[in-house]
């Protein structure tokens, strides 16, 4: 780990480069967050079959979510393999509580 | 999949017999010697499936017991160092396959009686019973009808009733082991099921969800009496004038006292508020459910009810409070309320 | 601080010692000592219940007292005793297995226990304040929102405190596991107890919140007004069932397979083989965990949810049959060829298979739906889940705590007793179970207060009954054998059992530190392989240095204490709002000791080389 | 590593939050912990979903929400997502100055959000008497919205908390992961409550 610790100028530039690489893909994933939830409050304001507008907001959301998760939390970075499994493990119990839950309406 | 059925069903009644000598259960009560649909059903798989385990535990046991036999440790053997195996693929693959069909074996039939169960398609054209459960008795309304009971639910044999299910307080649960497997009665959707009783009978319903202080003393009957008697039961219970003066005296005063002390909460020939339909006292098996029919029971459940069932609905009686019944007044009462037998039909006719 | 044989303090300073010890070793013995404990007030109430049922229409206890005897049973035996006790034997040999210094996160460990330890207290305060919880440990609504008095609240507030805790716990194992294996330690190298305490992390991970959630929803409907089971409101009573089984089903797998993991040691240690089907093992453990989330309805068979939820439900259940059986099989064939040794703990581990077996036989039946309209809410469950339980989990902690004891204490228990205890414990188990099956099925419905004359249960129950007892007697025993063995046991080397795993490489009972070097771990049972190759200690990883040890900290009990005055006033509160005051004193506490903890650096402190080398010429 | 240097702001690896092995179990441990924390608010959604037509006589949803607030408040929720990536970017390039304007940006915008929601639950039990006790619907909505709001409180104290204690000393490798992982929970504040915009909110008024 001591290594780590002092670094060569080269390095110091090339990693400072990929940070602001990465950063302006940051921006991107905000914009597109951002027009996301534009288009989902303007599809339930401009009055469409509420059988189309639920399931495309769900969509939508569940984008967010991605870029969220992959762009802002890193998830897709080295290292991850770990949270990953267990947040997608959360995901699915998640997943089956709600169906269960939802069930219990229809029945 | 009837005539393998049929095989078991020679089997089952093989181990049945075995079970029954063995005296299992009281046979108005015990899930083990089913006379009615629901209960067969069931206890068909639970036949299967005692096989299946029956087999597996047989496998398990023979190796273990050869096992420990075989490779305990013996005298000055105590530093062998057996070989170090890391497994073995074929018996994998056995352990898992084997397993698996056996589960197969029972996972058909259960799902095909889970479908068979809960059966609605006759349900328009069959007797429908209204039953509210509560802390702690049974309440049973034949819509169509018009008429209704507590406590005791008059069905005829051989013909499907659909019982739909609500609770006006807590959840219950529906339970008449000998006929039928358990349905839950909750408070805010209604649960339905049928039951057929094959034989006529008096069955023994207990309410197996926990409700309670008097959760175990929430017992009702089922009285399976044939179609024609159950036409008449009917006609009787139609007929039936709450207003009728009693035949002796006593019973006349205790109507009165009845009527001054009970009526609030209980009915005779209408709807109650609160307490049980006493229409057909006369006719009940039992009182409140549990206690044995006789006057002496009577008299003391009226003086106390709380010592007969701990927390029931009865408590809240002003009579209780303002002590105007007493020994003299409670006899009389149950005199009357021991003639109100409003149908020849009876419990007695189940037989 | 490095002065390791601490030995000859006086009794105060022992006790801060515990109080504020982060060390894993120690806190193991501090869940085993409250687990302990609960599991015999747990025992206690049980012998109550069947001394109730001894004849029909007894009346030894009254109706409102039974049925917080059974509520706090349950919810005693399976959060306070069994979870803990399993909790006791993750701490003292999970980091020694995996060649770590410590768990991930030490402070958090301290925290977890506590609060585990003031929720259990503050379930049990009802007891002195007009009755305990009297709705069932699985507390339906509305049973439980409409129950008069406080006991529900305890309830409620209890579980809430301590479920806190295991949460922690379950993320702290979690961590410690993939983060801080010693060199070499690879997932398929690390022995079953490791995986499957890993395995019921995550479950604790994913299971707890929705317990959490339930218990928030039924604290507001009791407290508040709120009306999520309130019909009246337009409420679902069923949703609680739903959030209680989505936690209470996985809750059932973990209190198994860390039981399992027990099993896998001890027949591989005393029968000197290495575990048969080691990878499918893991496997199996895996895929149990993962089942154990998609089958939680099939403790709702009779809700009403429909033929089709049924049916999906009782084929995804019997599914878990199929992981069972294989740890079953591998468990005989790691026998199979073996040099048994019937030790206590093997005892036990033998006296499961055929038990945990007829157990999982009665779950199976359980899942067929259409059969469970029958045996449901009736005795034939009770039965089903003490075969498991007790059967399973109850004898795997009684197996544990022989083999372990060695290497928590030292000492070893007297073999002669403990088998005496198991003889009597096992005897008495199957009659006070067994027989309850067919009490089921002959009409007797669990929770039942009285059962009536002439039904043909007497003679069942009064079996039962004797059963209990003399479980009862097997109990007192063991505690006769423990305090011998505090007295005067007999000292023991690092190693007595022959073992084949990390934790018998180290002295017993282990230094503080554990490992003077991070072991280099070379293969599955990393000291068999050392011993195999003739070798007596462990292959070093690293040179000697400098060890990094965590500061010890009073902060947890004080934090904890915190949230536990705080229930008061959460409970109180609905009579006279003065109580709020009480929320907020407590909830102070807490909050100040949490922001002490995070604004104090504590860089812990280190044991220097040359006073390990000191050590080592001793 | 020494603790001097753990301490020591001038020495700085690439991923400063984990450098040390305190630093990687804090962050592995935290991204369970959100796995823990996506169960639990799916318990509040699906009961949410399971009561949200259950409003027993009182106010629905329709006639509650108004979609204008929700959308300010959405708005200010990701941007401040966005500025807490941008204060770990300069975590990353380790400036720490601006680290800690971002962050102070990030609470702003947060506190924006909070107010925002007090004046919405105001406005319902005040305007509306809509409240908790009104019928299942009331509970259920101020629960699962409640529990958000409970978060972004945490959050924000969270995160205050840091900025002020950490205001003197800078940036080092004790302290890096801390703020990591409150960044962390931060944007997991933001995708609970995209959901809660998507279904109760927008939902609520189809
Ligand atoms: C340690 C705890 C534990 C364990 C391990 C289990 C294991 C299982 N349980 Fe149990 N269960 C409980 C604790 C546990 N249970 C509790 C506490 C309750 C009641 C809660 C309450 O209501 O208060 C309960 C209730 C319960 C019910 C609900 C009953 C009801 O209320 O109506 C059901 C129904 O399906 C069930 C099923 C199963 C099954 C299928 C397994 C399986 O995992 C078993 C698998 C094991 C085997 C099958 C044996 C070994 C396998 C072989 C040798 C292979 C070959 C076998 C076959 C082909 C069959 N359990
Ligand atoms: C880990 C879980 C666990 C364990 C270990 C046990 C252990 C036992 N249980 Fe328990 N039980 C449950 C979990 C457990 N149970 C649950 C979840 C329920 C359902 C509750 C509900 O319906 O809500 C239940 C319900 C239950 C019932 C059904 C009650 C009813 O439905 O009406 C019965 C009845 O027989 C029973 C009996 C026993 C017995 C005899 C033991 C024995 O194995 C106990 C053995 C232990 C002892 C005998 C200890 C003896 C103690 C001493 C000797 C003390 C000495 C004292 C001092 C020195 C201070 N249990
Ligand atoms: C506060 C209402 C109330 C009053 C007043 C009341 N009862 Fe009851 N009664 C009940 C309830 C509720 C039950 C059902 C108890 C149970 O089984 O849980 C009951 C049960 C009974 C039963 C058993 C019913 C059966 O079908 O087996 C009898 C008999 C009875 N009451 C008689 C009386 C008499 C006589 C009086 C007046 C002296 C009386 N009750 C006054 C509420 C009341
Ligand atoms: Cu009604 Cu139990
Ligand atoms: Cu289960």
């Amino acid at each position: 780990m001591a290594e780590e610790v002092s670094k060569t100028t080269e390095q110091y530039d090339y990693e400072k480069q990929k940070n602001k690489e990465e950063m302006k893909q940051q921006v991107i994933s905000f914009a597109l967050m951002i027009i996301f939830t534009i288009i989902a409050f303007g599809m339930v304001i401009s009055d469409l079959n509420s059988l189309f507008v639920i399931p495309v907001i769900l969509v939508l959301a569940a984008v967010q979510i991605g870029f969220q998760l992959y762009y802002f939390m890193h998830m897709s970075h080295k290292g991850h393999e770990m949270p990953a499994l267990m947040f997608y493990g959360g995901v699915f119990t998640a997943f089956l509580t709600i169906l269960a839950l939802c069930a219990l309406v229809w029945w | 999949m009837k005539d393998w059925m049929g095989k078991i069903r020679t089997l089952s009644l093989f181990i049945l017999m075995t079970i029954v000598l063995s005296a299992c259960g009281r046979e108005n009560l015990t899930a083990l010697v089913p006379k009615g649909y629901g209960a067969e059903e069931s206890f068909r798989i639970i036949i299967i499936s005692i096989l299946v385990m029956i087999f597996v535990f047989i496998v398990v046991m023979a190796i273990y017991v050869y096992v420990l036999i075989r490779y305990r440790q013996k005298k000055g053997q105590e530093n062998m160092i057996p070989k170090q195996t890391e497994g073995n693929h074929t018996l994998e693959v056995i352990w898992t396959v084997i397993p698996i069909l056996l589960l197969i074996i029972i996972a058909v039939p259960t799902v095909a009686t889970t479908y068979d169960l809960a059966d609605e398609s006759e349900k328009e054209d069959s007797i429908n019973v209204s039953v509210t459960g509560m802390q702690f008795w049974w309440h049973f309304e034949y819509e169509d009808e018009g008429i209704q009971t507590s406590q005791d639910l008059y069905i005829p044999t051989g013909e499907k009733v659909y019982v739909n299910m609500l609770s006006s307080d807590v959840l219950h649960s529906f339970w008449v082991p000998s006929l039928s497997g358990k349905m839950d009665v909750n408070p805010e959707n209604e649960n339905s099921m049928y039951i057929e009783a094959y034989e006529e009978g008096v069955y023994w319903g207990k309410c197996a969800e926990f409700c309670g202080d008097s959760h175990s003393l929430m017992d009702f009957k089922i009285v399976a009496v044939s179609p024609e008697e159950y036409e008449e039961w009917v006609s009787d219970m139609q007929n039936l004038d709450g207003e009728t003066t009693p035949d002796t005296t006593t019973a006349q005063e205790g109507q009165e006292l009845f009527e001054n002390s009970c009526l609030g909460c209980h009915a005779v020939g209408n709807t109650p508020s609160v307490g049980p339909n006493l229409s057909n006292f006369g006719d009940r098996t039992m009182i409140a459910g549990v206690l044995e029919y006789n006057k002496e029971e009577l008299v003391e459940w009226i003086l106390d009810p709380a010592s007969k069932k701990p927390g029931n609905g009865m408590l809240g009686a002003d009579y209780l409070q303002d002590d105007t019944i007493g020994e003299d007044e409670a006899d009389k009462i149950a005199e009357y309320l021991m003639q109100l037998k409003p149908s020849d039909i009876t419990p007695d006719s189940a037989q | 601080m490095s002065t390791i044989a601490a030995n000859k303090r006086g009794f105060g300073s022992a006790l801060w010692d515990y109080i504020t010890t982060v060390d894993h070793k120690k806190i193991a013995i501090l869940y085993l000592v409250a687990g302990g404990f609960f599991f015999l007030l747990g025992g206690l109430e049980a012998l109550a219940i069947r001394w109730q049922l001894i004849q029909p229409m007894n009346d030894f206890v009254s109706a409102g007292f039974y049925n917080e005897l059974i509520t706090m049973h349950g919810t005693t035996m399976i959060f306070l005793a069994a979870m803990p006790l399993i909790f006791a034997f993750m701490n003292a040999v999970v980091p020694l297995q995996i060649g770590a210094r410590d768990v991930a996160f030490p402070f958090l460990n301290s925290l977890g226990f506590w609060l585990f330890f003031f929720g259990g207290i503050m379930l049990n305060v009802g007891w002195f304040t007009g009755g305990a919880a009297d709705a069932g440990w699985t507390a339906y609504a509305p049973l439980s929102t409409t129950s008069a008095g406080e006991g529900v609240d305890y309830y409620v507030l209890g579980l809430q405190i301590s479920g806190a805790g295991t949460l922690i716990a379950g993320i702290n194992f979690l961590v410690t596991i993939v983060n801080m294996r010693a060199p070499g330690m690879t997932y398929m190298r690390m022995p079953l107890f490791t995986w499957t305490t890993f395995v019921v992390s995550a479950l604790i991970l994913f299971a707890f919140p929705a317990l959490t959630v339930g218990l928030f929803l039924m604290m507001f409907d009791r407290l508040f007004g709120a009306g999520f089971f309130n019909a009246d409101m337009g409420g679902n009573s069923v949703i609680w069932q739903h959030l209680f089984w989505i936690f209470g089903h996985p809750e059932v797998y973990i209190l198994i397979l860390p039981a399992f993991g027990i099993f896998s040691e001890i027949i591989s240690t005393f029968s000197k083989k290495r575990l048969f089907g080691y990878t499918a093992m893991v496997f199996a453990t895996v895929l149990i965990g993962f089942l154990g989330f998609m089958v939680w309805a099939h403790h709702m068979f009779t809700v009403g949810m429909g033929p089709a939820a049924n049916a999906i439900f009782a084929v995804a259940t019997m599914a878990i049959a199929v992981p069972t059986g294989i740890k079953i099989f591998n468990w005989l064939f790691t026998l199979w060829g073996g040099n048994i040794k019937l030790t206590t703990a093997m005892l036990w581990t033998l006296a499961f298979i055929p038990t945990f077996t007829l157990g999982g036989m009665t779950g199976v039946m359980l899942a067929a739906a259409t059969a469970d309209y029958q045996y449901h809410d009736s005795y034939f469950v009770v039965a089903h889940f003490h075969y498991v339980i007790v059967g399973g989990v109850v004898f795997g902690l009684f197996a544990g705590l022989h083999y372990w004891w060695p290497k928590m204490f030292g000492t070893m228990l007297n073999e002669k007793l403990g088998k005496l205890t198991f003889w009597l414990f096992f005897i008495g188990f199957h009659l006070t179970f067994f027989i309850q099956h067919f009490l089921g099925l002959m009409g007797m419905p669990r929770r039942y207060w009285v059962y009536l004359e002439d039904q043909n249960l007497d003679l069942g129950n009064f079996i039962s009954t004797i059963g209990a007892l003399m479980m009862g007697l097997g109990t007192i025993v063991l505690l006769y054998n423990i305090v011998l063995t505090c007295i005067k046991g007999e000292k023991v080397g690092g190693d007595p059992w022959d073992g084949r795993t990390l934790e018998w490489a180290i002295s017993s009972p282990a230094p503080f530190y554990n490992f003077k070097q991070t072991p280099l771990i070379r293969g599955l049972d990393a000291l068999w392989v050392e011993k195999s190759e003739g070798r007596k200690g462990l292959t070093p990883a690293e040179p000697l240095g400098d060890i990094h040890m965590p500061n010890g900290s009073i902060l947890p009990i004080i934090m904890s204490f915190g949230f536990f005055v705080a229930g008061f006033g959460f409970i109180y509160q609905k009579y006279d709002l003065s109580w709020l005051t009480l929320i907020f004193i407590g909830m102070g506490i807490s909050l100040a000791t949490m922001l002490i903890r995070s604004v104090k650096d504590d860089l812990g402190f280190h044991i220097h080389k040359e006073d390990l080398d000191k050590e080592a010429g001793e | 590593m020494s603790d001097q240097d753990i301490l020591n702001p001038k020495h700085m690896p690439h991923n400063p939050e984990k450098a040390t092995l305190e630093g990687k179990n804090k962050f592995i441990g935290f991204w369970f912990f959100l796995g823990g924390e996506t169960v639990l608010f799916a318990s509040l959604f699906g009961t949410y979903l399971a009561l949200r037509n259950s409003v027993n006589d009182g106010k629905s949803s329709e006639e509650l929400f108004g979609l204008g607030l929700v959308f300010i408040m959405t708005m200010l929720l990701l941007t401040s997502s966005l500025t807490s990536v941008y204060a770990m970017y300069h975590m990353k390039n380790n400036d720490f100055k601006k680290m800690q304007l971002w962050l102070g940006i990030t609470v702003a915008l947060g506190l924006g959000f909070l107010a925002c929601e007090i004046y919405e639950f105001y406005h319902y039990i005040h305007g509306y008497h809509f409240t908790m006790r009104s019928s299942a619907f009331g509970s259920a909505f101020y629960t699962l919205v409640g529990f958000h709001g409970g978060h972004v409180v945490f959050g924000l104290l969270w995160i205050v908390s840091l900025m002020i204690r950490n205001a003197k000393r800078g940036l080092n490798l004790y302290n890096a992961p801390k703020y990591y992982i409150a960044s962390l929970y931060w944007h997991f504040i933001d995708v609970v409550w995209v959901f809660i915009f998507t279904v109760v909110y927008l939902m609520g008024v189809l």
